[in-house]
């Protein structure tokens, strides 16, 4: 029980740094900056989820992050190739 | 604690949405839309609605930064 | 506190500090490239050794408890685990190879041959 | 060929995310097993024409998935550890040195030059930025640049050599 709170307390610190994140996104001189903003976000709520998901103590949630993990990435490389062509 | 994390998800979706708006740039505005979609996807899962956080995730991540995208090729990259 | 727990207490830390030092790196280097480097490889360690601290949880209450959905909640994280760890890296790459074409050069860069290699071709 | 491997991989990942459904062979149900032989088949004739050439007969030897395995938990994550120790003390002092240097790969196949693109972004100090797709030269940002032009062993360590065993 007790080990379930400091994992719902870490999760509620990758969501702080999620926030962070979220303001280099925001703050970005270039559009390549923003984006590694955005692949930062991917990565830490990943890792919220599965902290997330042992701490409530639901299985089923954890199989969300692994879709997330395979389809936001997906994005981020659609942004990237955009970036690619549509400067040059 | 959990309530905590309830209000920061959402204080960042208002912002990142006010923001989405204002940027003259549109690429930047799907660039932070993305971003909106992964912290709605957050916030449903700890809803704990898995399946619609799938969708979410599907859709929100992947679908409509490309769709935006596409439609952006067709059209000129600055706001007037 | 049996010895696990607080192995899966220091796992946990660990994870957390080197996710708050990918995402300060964010603000503390000056270009793209730099922040790249701490941010994909900080947080994807970070991330590891949170995942690591979730799957000794699963096993350790799969255990003691002996209910087997905690063996499938650290089965399943350990996939989320390497679907992060095949997916980060070429992410990071795309950007960085989206940001050189697009013209955002490195600041105070002592060499760069691949601009170099280009300016050659043209 | 790449048929069957992509099925038994689909396959494969079906089975793992479904396990302990159920008794038969140790956790599936009936049910489960047949839906995921059906999802198996319907991937593999749908997308198994891109994976197309790239795979060969070499990539079912067990032999070569040991040898992953061992890489990844041996060499990778020890680089990985001082990749991270390193970067954490240069965010907290702030000094670098930055540049983007070229390399010499030394691999043929195209497996094998993603496995050591990807290797190499994630260990010390290196990210890389751009391949030539004929020579397979990799262009590398450095963090802290000690000589204009490295070989692979500066750069990655005894990464290459682990690689070409597994690819080739």
């Amino acid at each position: 029980m007790e080990l379930q709170g400091a994992l719902t307390l870490a999760g509620l610190v990758v969501v702080i740094l999620s926030v962070l994140s979220v303001l280099r996104c925001l703050l970005g001189p270039t559009v390549p900056d923003r984006v590694v903003g955005l692949d930062t976000l991917n990565t830490l709520v990943v890792a919220a989820m599965v902290v997330f998901g042992a701490a409530l103590d639901e299985i089923i949630l954890v199989d969300v992050a692994i879709v997330y993990a395979l389809l936001s990435f997906i994005g981020t490389l659609y942004i990237a190739k955009f970036t690619e062509r549509g400067l040059s | 604690m959990e309530g905590l994390a309830h209000v920061g998800l959402s204080a960042i979706m208002v912002w990142l949405a006010l923001m989405a708006v204002r940027f003259r740039d549109l690429l930047i505005s799907v660039v932070t839309l993305a971003g909106l979609g992964l912290v709605l996807s957050l916030e449903f899962y700890l809803l704990r609605a898995p399946d619609v956080a799938i969708a979410e995730a599907a859709i929100g991540a992947g679908l409509t930064t490309a769709i935006y995208l596409i439609a952006l090729r067709g059209s000129r990259r600055e706001e007037e | 506190m049996s010895p696990l727990e607080i192995l899966i207490y220091i796992l946990g830390a660990v994870g957390l500090f080197f996710n708050t030092l990918g995402t300060v790196a964010l603000f503390r280097f000056p270009d793209v490239y730099t922040r790249l480097h701490g941010a994909t490889k900080c947080t994807t360690f970070g991330s590891i050794f949170l995942t690591l601290a979730v799957i000794l949880y699963g096993l350790t209450s799969w255990q003691s408890g002996g209910e087997s959905r905690y063996g499938i909640l650290a089965l399943h994280a350990a996939v989320a685990l390497v679907a992060l760890l095949v997916t980060n890296p070429t992410g990071a790459h795309a950007i960085a190879r989206a940001a050189h074409r697009s013209g955002v050069g490195p600041k105070f860069a002592v060499v760069d041959a691949l601009a170099d290699e280009k300016g050659r071709r043209k | 060929m790449s048929f069957l491997i992509t099925g038994l991989l689909a396959f494969g990942f079906y089975l793992i995310l479904t396990a302990g459904s159920g008794t038969i062979l140790g956790g599936w149900s009936a049910a489960e097993l047949i839906a995921g032989a059906v999802t198996a088949l319907i991937v593999a004739a749908a997308s198994s024409r891109l994976l197309g050439q790239r795979c060969g007969a070499g990539a079912l030897n067990p032999l070569r998935w040991v040898l992953a395995f061992i890489y990844v938990i041996g060499p990778l994550f020890w680089g990985m550890a001082k990749a991270n120790l390193d970067v954490a003390r240069r965010v907290i002092t702030g000094e670098i040195r930055p540049g983007i240097v070229k390399v010499k790969a030394g691999l043929a196949e195209d497996l094998g030059v993603t496995m050591l693109a990807n290797s190499i972004t994630l260990t010390p100090g290196t990210l890389t930025v751009d391949i030539d797709d004929e020579s397979h030269d990799l262009y590398i940002h450095w963090i802290d640049v000690k000589t204009d032009s490295p070989s692979i062993e500066d750069i990655s360590g005894g990464f290459s050599g682990w690689i070409r065993r597994i690819t080739e």
